[in-house]
């Protein structure tokens, strides 16, 4: 292939009309500033090594797709950060318009009013959804997100130390403990009643002791358990000074009391459940919004996005408070955060206005329909889900001995991947895709493998 | 609402924003090439979509798995490092990534007095905000009089307090810090670890690699260089890569080969922990994986290309008045160049946004303005390989047609944009906590 | 060119073109509805791109033969006929298809004096000129002064030379011609066949069907009432379906269903051959199959709502100056309705192709306008049940806005368009012999 | 589901407040005009009956699709009509984006200028290629512009006698005579050399004593040959007083000698082979052109656009010629059409744009070598190719006993679909798609069932 498809100007002809208007006789000699001993010596080994055309690139991404045989949404059940939920194609089809698809972060607000406008719906509609003044334009992750909050608490109550709910998924607290280990700082687990899932004299004791900067909380829990304790337990946070972290799946919202109304200071989520790819794993969305104030509002990381009027007093949106952000406040900045995740929070603004409040409320009510379903095959099969008291939302997770090892035998035997494996335990999910066939096959499955 | 209500709405959304499909979006280094399509279509098709990260753990998408490694392979031969994780979900997570494995690498040391991590005057704002989040002081090297590090400064910053040095090479002037191994010998002469800011590694991909210049740590933007798209903010994609003393310190999974061919997620020894919540973005490796395989060893071409083109514009606007190129004129510039305005404005008053807000009005994307900081006026911007000869050329007339304009009629460029679909923005009106509003909900408690 | 610049070059064509994504396109009889993207994403998937239509032949890809055979069937149910083809690749080819299978009916009778079509004088433009192609002389049929079908002057042309009547109904007028029955039965009093036009069945799917009122054969535009897109003037997707009578008549392959529930071919005794090289459009009968089964026996509600949205519409219209709603006032119109401008035209000179141009310039896409003839200054417009509320009553507004102006100040409509890409076009020069230019090759040679 | 996703009116209160404007107490109200005998007193049976929401549709649309295991393109080598050609990713996100996918044909030109200009576009490309001044915006497929172009020679001829080569695909014959039927005229197919594919004596001698309208002749032969003869054959055909119509594979053009060169009056295509799906066969496009002849063009069936200028004086493009067509000139149109191929027509030029000149050459040269090494193969295993003697260019057809049994092992067996089946021969093809690799398959295959 001589001339690359993806070069404009990879001909001979221009090549030399440039470099002649530059003044050089050979491209070379635009790299003369590099010192002769650190200039490559040999070709790449990269790739095919010779370039590949299109024809060649489809057929052998083809052979690389297909090496996987596909999974149908409906017949994974595994559970933890990233769950089986449904994307709607239109909205597939609308993120990957090219003005979105190709836009840089949105700088020169003038020419891109329609970015800032669906990031400004995205922020609107999360901030209704949780309850809370103000979301901002999107984080990595909700590990991440919650991450960051942690920080956030710490730049606030100064003491370094956060305290996170037992069951949080073992991704998050991974994550959380990275960016504390940054600031030097603490992790303290808070536990809960082993049948019921609620808070316990202890979980109230070890904050009260503790007087973390930040509190995490999982509402729905990342097992599972709606906890009805969890107004008490944000009052309890309040009282001896931390700052209230709720984490939130959004799918769940529609049927709870929103964390924003619970006195949360910080919401947190994880946007996939409104309807991304799972994709491996990524990329995600995190959520992560805060109540109307200014302190708050100082150290809030992330891009946010405001209205505000033009010349001719017409609305318009634009990025606001940048001032917290890195490009301009350097050192001192409340993150490192640069490019995030707008895309995905646009698909998800898309996805909530496709399903309206209605149409989000009977998915709520479906995957705790699902969910309870779920229950009843593991409990079927000799399962217990912990803390098998509680009302669960999407997620279960139980012990397995060998869930690694059990686990691959299922996806073989039957063609459904029945779990996510943690070390001695499992976490399955249910959600608006599956029905009651599904889950009749994942009973099959986990009783043919299983059973107890 | 029903669909139709809104692909509407949304469709009307994408007509009031700009993207490379629109045109040039030549912000330095932002890198905003060509994001093929024929990547595009395989990160959206079922066979990725839906695969649940358990099907890694588990180890049975052993295609993914595969794809993963070999991406680790090629980023590792283009980089010149010897292991890479892809875990990273941006830049800025890249080099925070890089800030932990220096901060871990000395704490397993009990080399604890290391607090100081050094960062030029050019650098990019995340690189302080990541080595602040990393626990480390951000010490402030200057430039020379060539726009370089300054290695008298250098040597003279360099302490047993130092952790590690962070640097784009070229930098954000476009220039190659020609004294590179210089550079890096200071640093490792101090037992300290220097790390690579790969916003700008598209300049010299395939010409040279960082790990041949002595860097320790590289991140990279898969979303920049590999022809990820930006999104309009994200989602972005990274990956570190090290030598091999640094290697047990990466983060998330590393995919590993086995003697029987199968790859296996590795969780190495002394790993910093996990930057994401899964195995990183899928969708910007297989961006990168395909840009990877469409060049094979031609990759040197990318460098070309980007170069080439912004060195014709830099000729293109050569003698122009109100415009100086700062540092050394002949100097040719590596993909991305920053052009000062400063006699611009005091001569007719009009800054260099004035110029940005005119690019927009001629349906143009503006450059990056106001960065680095230690240019005046600045106006920074990179022509990546994908440009067209056309478009730099309108695109240079474009700039001088604003400055003739500035030097006759100035006040009818303080009105630009007047094309766009708002007018210039109430930048205090939106920030004032009086007037603030950042949801429909807000304030309504 | 590279990828980038054709991608921008088609994105700016894209940006200069208006679709249903865009906003409502009410023009009567063409039935612009949403085209649901869950279709367009299996149309584009691998599955179907790939298929060559050997494997049809084959029999091997059962899937598609059984996709096809069901929805022949649902067509069957939903028109009240007995046989269907799939293969018109558009309405006008259905149109030729019910015409030939008239021809050659009447020739194996040996009833070969037929050379007569009878056709309304408010039908499409493509049945008269179907029935040419058919050999068949057309002989117009007046409309009464209900709009509907002149029963006297059909019963006078009825004669042994009499092949067929085409007729769509509800009528181009909007109008269900109620006598329906009394038609059919004349024309099959006299031994003709009645073919029905199909543009208009969103007006009355699931209310009422053309096989229970008579008509022996029905064309359908899979592209307009069963929700396939039109892409700008094509590919469409046609289905014709007959009366059992004439079930062997039909082009094309049938796709049927042996003992053993297997799907194959089957090329009918006296078919009138092919008119397409292949089996149909299967993208459109994707979308269409997709269509019916979202909505199942609910399908009513796609008449129940294009006919609400109309009559609303002229509802809001109702008493303003200059516009007369022909033929029974009272009358709800069904899916479509046909206003006449003449009272505008000659108060002020403002004609309907000026009030049609100056709702480009609000956004909307205009109504047919100047058909059917048998209205002056005719404005065509069907609201299909997709339209929301809101843009009816802003494209009402938009009406009399224009009106107003008409009223007060007319050379300002006579300006529009001024807010699209390009003003009112030079049709005489387009069209004049010596400025003519269909390619940029043409006047070269 | 109570509310259609699809209808945005669909709810009480919307639908109550409309009833009221109209003035009208109940939607039945609407259908009066309807006599109550023909109304419908039944629920439709289509579909699954009930309506089927988003996920259920999903669902349901994967079990139809999988049940077809997918063909890689480059193991299809059936010819015909049809044939894989490889379709670039970027073609098809841009014929999918909504302003043009779901647009009108552009009759209001003012706000269509895109369309317009990707239309013009196609008509001045596919006018280079061939060499020819005038083409239109497409018609359905290459059968039925064969027969347009038949109907057209017809009304400037007025003889209603069409003479057609003997080795046009039977698809297209079949097309085309139905065509005819409607005019009562009749077909008459003249032949060539067995051997060389060539045209003889006794070809000549059919045209002079029939004196059709119009002569079709495929160039290169739809059975492969590309035939030396045909400028002799165009030559003879105006000779008597026939109008040329040349049948051209655009793809075949690059390395041609185009037909307008050759002095054909009328030239005919299928555009499949620049890169459309093969979707089962459809849609396809049918590419229509004639020499600049006032005749010739006021007789054109078709959309036609032309370059014009608006009333600033400014570059503007509109349809031209539009008495030409049915909803103007009704019963004395040029044809029926209405409805045509502008999308494909659009995906096309896009193609053409993307391969470029040099692209679109090498690709020919790829497919002729291609077919060399097809025939080969053929040949290798026994069988021989009709016109043997002659240059094959993408088809090949030869005689098979029972090309369904024998067609349907070879796919059991081989995974490959090796020809269209045709009652006692087949047609095999190869195209840009194919590599050695591939076509030693194919060979390896045919030599497993068919070796003689």
């Amino acid at each position: 292939m001589k001339y690359h498809p993806w070069i404009p100007n990879d001909n001979e002809e221009l090549l030399n009309i440039m470099l002649k208007t530059i003044g050089i006789n050979n491209w070379d000699e635009l790299f003369t500033s590099i010192p002769e001993e650190i200039k490559l010596k040999k070709k790449l080994k990269i790739g095919a090594e010779r370039p590949l055309n299109t024809i060649e690139l489809e057929k052998h991404m083809k052979e690389v797709v297909r090496a996987q045989n596909i999974v149908d949404l409906e017949r994974v059940f595994s559970g933890g950060p990233v769950a089986p939920h449904f994307v709607p194609q239109v909205t597939t089809y609308l993120i990957n318009r090219g003005e979105f698809l190709t836009a840089y972060t949105p700088y020169q607000a003038e020419i891109s009013q329609g970015l800032l406008k669906a990031l400004y719906e995205y922020q609107s509609l999360m901030a209704i959804l949780y309850d809370i003044e103000i979301v901002n334009a999107g984080m990595y992750d909700g590990g991440t997100a919650l991450a960051e909050a942690s920080l956030l608490s710490i730049r606030i109550k100064k003491n370094k130390k956060i305290a996170i709910s037992s069951t949080l998924f073992e991704e998050y607290k991974s994550v959380i403990k990275t960016y504390l280990y940054g600031q030097n700082a603490t992790l303290i687990e808070y536990d809960f009643d082993k049948d019921t899932g609620e808070i316990t004299g202890e979980t109230i004791e070890k904050i009260k002791n503790e007087k973390p900067s930040g509190v995490i909380i999982d509402y729905p829990s990342n097992f599972g358990p709606i906890r009805k304790s969890t107004k008490e337990l944000i009052e309890e946070v309040h009282k001896y000074g931390s700052l209230a972290i709720t984490f939130s799946d959004p799918s769940s919202l529609p049927i709870l009391t929103p964390p924003g109304e619970l006195g949360s200071d910080i919401i947190v989520g994880e946007g996939q459940s409104l309807g991304l790819p799972m994709s491996g794993g990524g990329s995600l969305l995190g959520i992560l919004g805060i109540k109307n104030d200014k302190e708050l509002l100082r150290n809030l990381p992330g891009r946010l996005i405001g209205e505000t009027v033009d010349a001719d007093g017409k609305k318009g949106y634009m990025m606001i408070l940048q001032t917290r952000e890195q490009h301009i406040r350097r050192e001192k900045a409340t993150s490192n955060i640069t490019t995030a995740t707008t895309l995905n929070a646009i698909a998800v603004a898309i996805n909530v206005l496709l399903y309206g409040e209605k149409g989000l409320k009977t998915r709520a009510e479906k995957i705790l329909e699902n969910t309870k379903m779920l229950k009843q095959a593991l409990e079927k099969n000799g399962i217990e889900a912990s803390y098998k008291k509680a009302l669960h939302f999407k997620n279960i997770s139980y012990k397995i001995d060998d869930p690694f090892t059990e686990g691959r035998e299922i996806i073989e035997k039957y063609k459904i991947i029945p779990f996510t494996p943690y070390q001695n335990y499992a976490i399955s999910s249910a959600t608006e895709v599956h029905n009651n066939e599904d889950i009749s096959l994942f009973s099959e499955a986990i009783g043919g493998v299983l059973r107890k | 609402m029903s669909e139709i209500e809104v692909v509407r709405h949304y469709t009307r959304f994408t007509e009031e924003s700009y993207g490379v499909d629109n045109g040039p979006v030549p912000l330095g280094s932002c890198t905003m090439k060509y994001n093929p399509r024929i990547a595009t279509n395989y990160v959206n098709s079922e066979y990725l979509a839906n695969i649940h990260p358990s099907l890694l753990k588990f180890e049975t998408a052993q295609n993914i798995l595969k794809l993963m490694y070999q991406l680790q392979e090629w980023l590792k031969e283009i980089t010149g490092m010897d292991a890479c994780t892809l875990q990273p979900p941006a830049g800025a997570s890249g080099e925070l990534t890089g800030v932990l494995i220096i901060k871990k690498y000395f704490q397993e040391r009990g080399d604890t007095q290391r607090d100081e991590m050094l960062i030029p005057d050019s650098a990019h704002g995340s690189n302080p905000a990541s080595s602040s989040m990393g626990g480390f002081k951000s010490v402030r090297i200057p430039s020379d009089e060539h726009g370089l590090v300054n290695l008298e400064a250098l040597r003279a910053s360099v302490s047993n307090k130092t952790a590690g040095l962070m640097l784009t090479n070229p930098n954000t002037l476009g220039l190659f810090e020609k004294n590179i191994t210089e550079v890096t010998k200071i640093l490792h002469e101090n037992e300290a670890i220097v790390h690579y800011d790969g916003a700008n590694l598209n300049g010299i991909i395939g010409i040279a690699r960082p790990g041949d210049m002595g860097f320790d740590i590289v991140h990279l933007n898969l979303h920049k260089t590999f022809s990820a798209p930006h999104g309009g903010g994200g989602p972005g994609a990274g990956a570190v890569c090290v030598k091999k003393y640094l290697e047990d310190y990466l983060p998330g999974y590393i995919v590993s080969k086995d003697d029987n061919g199968r790859y296996f997620l590795k969780k190495m020894s002394k790993s910093i922990g996990d930057v994401y919540s899964t195995y990183g973005n899928l969708p910007g490796m297989i961006y990168a994986y395909i840009f990877i395989l469409s060049y094979g060893s031609d990759i040197y071409k990318v460098a070309k290309y980007s170069t080439l083109n912004t060195n014709f514009f830099i000729s293109l606007l050569k003698g122009v008045k109100g415009i100086t190129l700062p540092y050394d004129e002949k100097t040719p510039r590596l993909h991305e160049t920053v052009l000062s305005f400063k006699k611009l404005a005091e001569e007719t008053g009009v800054t260099v946004e004035d110029v940005a807000k005119y690019l927009l009005d001629n349906g143009f994307y503006a450059p990056t303005i106001y960065f680095p900081l230690i240019v005046d006026e600045a106006f920074m911007i990179e022509f990546t390989e994908t440009e067209s000869y056309e478009n730099i050329v309108k695109y240079a007339e474009v700039v001088k047609k604003a400055i003739e304009i500035a030097y006759t009629n100035p006040s009818e460029l303080k009105q630009a944009p007047i094309n766009t679909s708002v007018r210039r923005l109430d930048a205090v009106k939106a920030n004032h906590p009086s007037t603030l509003k950042p949801s429909v909900k807000f304030g309504r408690k």
